[in-house]
């Protein structure tokens, strides 16, 4: 794993930017009505899908639940095409007919967003078994929150992997809530790595890794701490990784937030990972303040051309009502 | 009777209030029920009231907050676990229907499950095909146990206080989109509704109607528009799908010889086709025209707005079976 | 064509032996399905012909059997997962439905899922109340998934070589008390049978009987009873619930006018209710008795044979049911 | 916690022995088709059962799955009424209606067996709750085996009893094999006890014990394991505890026993638990040797006289049947 090089870094800061630009004009646009059903921010969360995702190699695979927009765009699904979605439109990545918590493309080996806790790790297992099947070099990449861990689904799916050597990495988010539930108040385990030790180790010491826990603030220490996670994958089989991070929203829109505190939310606020991130690249590249910038504002015109194209999109049609419930 | 317009909302929150103090065996569990104060804020200030071991928040864990208020119901608690959808039921499905509906009649009446599951169905609010079912006939298909299905303010109240008070499982059923409708309740601690009793909702006689919950408000409308044509339709509001009460669907035929059933879910295997098949067989002799089914169409339901629509049924559906029922 | 009597077990073994040789990407997963040979011995000797890679036991979780062989359909293996009885299956019920029947639709046509379940069904074998289901209706609610019910052993082989054929997932539904019996079925190694096709399994003037599996046997031995009476029914055996033909049910009513639906399930929202609601709805003009269903009692079953046996249905009930709609 | 004195030590040889008796008493009735369904012979695991029962207290409550003979009786069920529950009789502890899977006595809280592999343990989360609820001294005694402890109710289960600080105590018994499937081919851990890390520790050290890995073969070492285990439950909260054990016979009647050697059979036979104890019993009391073996006798009796009147007892009626499926 080489070290990332300037333009790379750029770039993540760049995918930090609009990932944080276009989910608050989602808020914006669902304000306004435009955007229905429930919209999952991924505000503050950011260095942890683009550290995440910027470790995978071409041929690996991603998936992810409700809360997916961060690594949709991480993963480089066309920006036009994910606002669409947003909107219902028929250009969206899924027709129209999925909505914020079923982004997907195929092609790019993204294989959507989930909205039952829990129900895309078992398709995660799946995925990962067809690349051993098939015996090629591809690793799938998890992502849950932390609730997520406490289904049942959770149990059944780590533990197939670990059994059947499967190469996935479990990557919780741990953004210290599942909806107004805090993990202590859900979870046995609080430091949610050792949930592993139920799948660990086997003859031979087959079964799950206990992987770190990851600073989720810290889009380097991401990218470096899967890349690992993605060679062990790769080589000995799966392992589950923790990302201590925090949603700095609320659960989806219209969230009353009695669960914690104003002050509790301004500190992880100021300690967010944009702000953390460009002050490290400016202390680490003299003069790259512009070039910063203007990145912001290319990103803000980026947004707002995502809008006007998915408002200028057609709704689907009736045709695309019936279509696609089977293969004819 | 002193009787007070208030929301279904408000009727959920007073019966359960209303049962909680007037037994202490009564609690409630399930996930956000008591910090965030209810998804749909049914529970709200519940925690303040009663206590945290009496509002009980859960992990995000469907099969052990059904099957854990089962083996609290069998040791003589008085449980009302909450699954937030009944989407998220179909993981519940076996502690539903192999225990809490099973226990008592597998063990010859030594166990007694006074268990009331609430949970609330319905589509409508682009939340995808996850999301957005109304699969209660499934559940309904079994022995052992009760399907509440209300649609007015009054019938939740009364029937969700006497789901409490019986002995046996009830699996009950709240529309999400139709907690704001608003209906006079009594305000007597002992209202309750009879379980079982199906409800003549509007009196007319060309052709009866038989529906539930967001079907009720689909039939009223129609019978609005369709009472300006001069047809008098006659609407009976089941509330409960077990015990399936048709008596005075029986009756309402006896004199409109035409019926058009109206529900939510989907259009094959749903409620109507046992009305349909019953009617059909105790009705023949009255039978004037083909019975009609009006329902959603056979698809999953899709995220946009438009398209969400389309899918689903509609006032003007039902004014549309009515008419041609009676021929026109 | 060399028709040879095989059993089902034997034309279920064919079917998955053939279709495995066939193409390398078709391969078994489930409980016992390896080492033990299968509980009912359907993959007996597989483990040895194919290999661990193609035979794969799983451990005891039928959320991530279900869930995992979506995820690797999805991925492009066309996996034939074992759910060792439909009972079992009511804990996938939320990886069948929501995921393996939906993901298709939900991201507009992206993934394709040919994905077969295997599952054994029916009563009658003492093992009480959560173990003696015959729930296939409930799966045929749903749009997305096909249901398949043979009830011969030609049937089972060519529509599970189809079923594996296939581009949607389909629950394919096995009779556990009928693997033993025999009929000539084709060796062809390309028969399969089309999907969603039912089919005339003896002819008659007088009444339709619509039925499937076990229900096939009551109907055939109660058709001979009433032969010797003058009573000449004709039995379609359905094959699938979904797709759902009811063609055929259709021109025989037309002929007989009268019908009679025989299932093993529950009394209520069952298969029969669905197919008296279509029969009134587009036979109207042809019916000239109401339609009958027969049907296992509106109980759990219980252990004891006496107490099971009544609570089944049995070719005697069919006879008085046929009489029944005879006017008898 | 005291040590058993010799009329103690001699009464769990009783128990071991009248275990053994009955069970293969049952085999003989099985062959003799006088009791159907499954059958799971409880040969090999008796001084678990014995040992670990012994160590409840009358108010504390016991729970199992489907391998539940060797609990019943340990805890003290009428030896005639569970025999007539095998052969299906109205006197039968379960009225005839649950049969070898489904033995209970509510009065002696044992709260029977269960056939869903795992849906017992939310249920003893729930009498759990109930004790704590209500200020109890009362600890659940769960037994399950290993294969459960792969399936999700396992997960949520025990979590939940971890953040709610249930009195319970999860005994696995790990008798290597789930079916066919040894443990190492089903889980992660091979050593189950360590799955407790994933539930512990929370705030102050709440969670879940990491138990220790007892000989099941040793009745004694099951005492005193289960009664610190129910101390810790009482005082502290809930622990998993393993039972290393064999099966001696098939998972139930008919398994061709594939996926293990006779030698391996042989070896725990050798070794088994009732010769033994009687060995220890022996070596520790002089002259001891006749006690026993009237024991023998009598047991053999007590279980030739429970056939007898099994065999007299009268069948269930049709009234039995529709029973008990609600409360009137
Ligand atoms: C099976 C199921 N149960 C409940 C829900 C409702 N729900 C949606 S998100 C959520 C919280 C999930 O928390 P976490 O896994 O931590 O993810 P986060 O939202 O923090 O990203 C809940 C309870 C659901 N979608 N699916
Ligand atoms: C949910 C579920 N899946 C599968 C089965 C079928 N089944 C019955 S027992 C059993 C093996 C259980 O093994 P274990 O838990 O180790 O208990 P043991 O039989 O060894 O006592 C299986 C797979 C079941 N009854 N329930
Ligand atoms: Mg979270
Ligand atoms: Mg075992």
């Amino acid at each position: 794993m080489a070290a990332p090089n300037k333009e790379t870094l750029l770039d993540w800061y760049r995918q930090m930017v609009l990932i944080r630009r276009f989910e608050e004009r989602c808020a914006e646009l669902y304000q306004q009505g435009l955007i229905g059903g429930f919209l999952h921010l991924y505000i503050g969360q950011e260095a942890t899908g683009v550290g995440a995702v910027a470790a995978l190699r071409e041929q690996d695979h991603v998936i992810t639940a409700y809360r997916d927009h961060g690594i949709a765009l991480a993963r480089g699904l066309d920006v036009n095409a994910l606002m669409a979605e947003m909107l219902g439109k028929a250009t969206g990545v899924s027709g129209g007919k999925g909505g914020s918590m079923h982004l997907a493309n195929r092609d790019l080996r993204f294989w959507g967003g989930y909205g039952i806790v829990g129900g895309h790790l078992p398709l995660a297992a799946g995925i990962a078994l067809k690349a051993k099947y098939n015996e090629e070099d591809e690793v799938v990449l998890c992502l849950m929150g932390d609730g997520a861990t406490n289904i049942g689904y959770f149990h059944e799916s780590l533990n197939l992997s670990a059994v059947w050597e499967l190469p996935v990495v479990w990557l919780v988010e741990n953004n210290q809530y599942g909806m107004g539930t805090s993990v202590a108040r859900a979870s046995g385990a609080t430091e949610i790595v050792q949930k592993a030790m139920a799948y660990c180790c086997g003859p031979d010491g087959r079964g799950m890794a206990v992987g770190p826990r990851l600073d989720g603030m810290d889009v380097i220490a991401m990218y470096d701490g899967i890349s690992e996670a993605i060679e062990h994958a790769r080589t000995k089989g799966p392992i589950l990784v923790e990302s201590l991070t925090y949603r700095l929203e609320g659960h989806s829109m219209g969230d009353p937030q009695r669960y914690r505190t104003k002050e509790e939310v301004e500190e992880f606020s100021a300690a967010g990972p944009i702000g953390r991130f460009r002050n490290h690249l400016i202390e680490k590249y003299k003069n790259i303040g512009s070039r910063l910038d203007s990145i912001d504002q290319e990103v803000l015109d980026e947004v707002e051309a995502a809008v006007e194209f998915a408002q200028n999109s057609p709704d689907p049609t009736f045709e695309d009502l019936t279509s696609h419930v089977y293969v004819d | 009777m002193a009787d007070t317009p208030i929301t279904i909302r408000e009727a959920l929150s007073a019966a359960l209030r209303e049962e909680m103090r007037r037994d202490e065996r009564v609690f409630i569990m399930g996930e956000e029920v008591g910090v965030w104060g209810g998804t749909y804020a049914v529970t709200r200030g519940f925690l303040d009231e009663f206590g945290e071991k009496r509002v009980r928040d859960t992990p995000i864990a469907e099969m052990v907050i059904a099957g854990a208020a089962t083996g609290a119901a069998m040791a003589g608690l008085r449980p009302v676990a909450e699954i937030m959808t009944i989407n998220f039921a179909f993981l519940a499905l076996d502690a539903i229907i192999n225990h809490a509906a099973k226990v008592r009649y597998m063990f010859n009446g030594q166990f007694t499950v006074p268990l009331v599951v609430r949970t609330t169905t319905g589509g409508g609010k682009q939340l995808g095909a996850t999301h957005s079912h109304a699969p209660e006939v499934i559940f309904a298909h079994f022995p052992g146990l009760y399907v509440a299905v209300p649609g007015t303010a009054y019938d939740a109240k009364g029937m969700l206080k006497a789901a409490i008070r019986d002995d046996n499982p009830v699996l009950f059923v709240e529309h999400s989109t139709m907690l704001q409708r608003r209906s006079p309740v009594p305000d007597d601690l002992d209202f309750t509704l009879p379980i079982g009793k199906s409800d003549v909702k509007r009196q007319g006689d060309d052709v009866t109607i038989v529906t539930y919950q967001k079907g009720l408000e689909w039939s009223m409308a129609a019978a609005e528009q369709l009472a300006k044509e001069g047809i008098e339709v006659e609407i009976i509001d089941l509330r409960w799908l077990r015990p399936l009460d048709l008596e005075p669907v029986f009756e309402s035929f006896k004199k409109t010889n035409r019926c058009v059933i109206v529900e939510e879910s989907l259009p094959h295997f749903n409620v109507g086709a046992e009305i349909s098949a019953q009617l059909q067989e105790h009705m023949f002799d009255y039978m004037d025209a083909p019975i009609k089914r009006v329902s959603a169409m056979d698809i999953p339901l899709p995220y946009s707005r438009e398209l969400e629509l389309m899918a689903l049924p509609s006032a003007d559906k039902v004014v549309a079976a009515v008419k041609e029922v009676l021929g026109g």
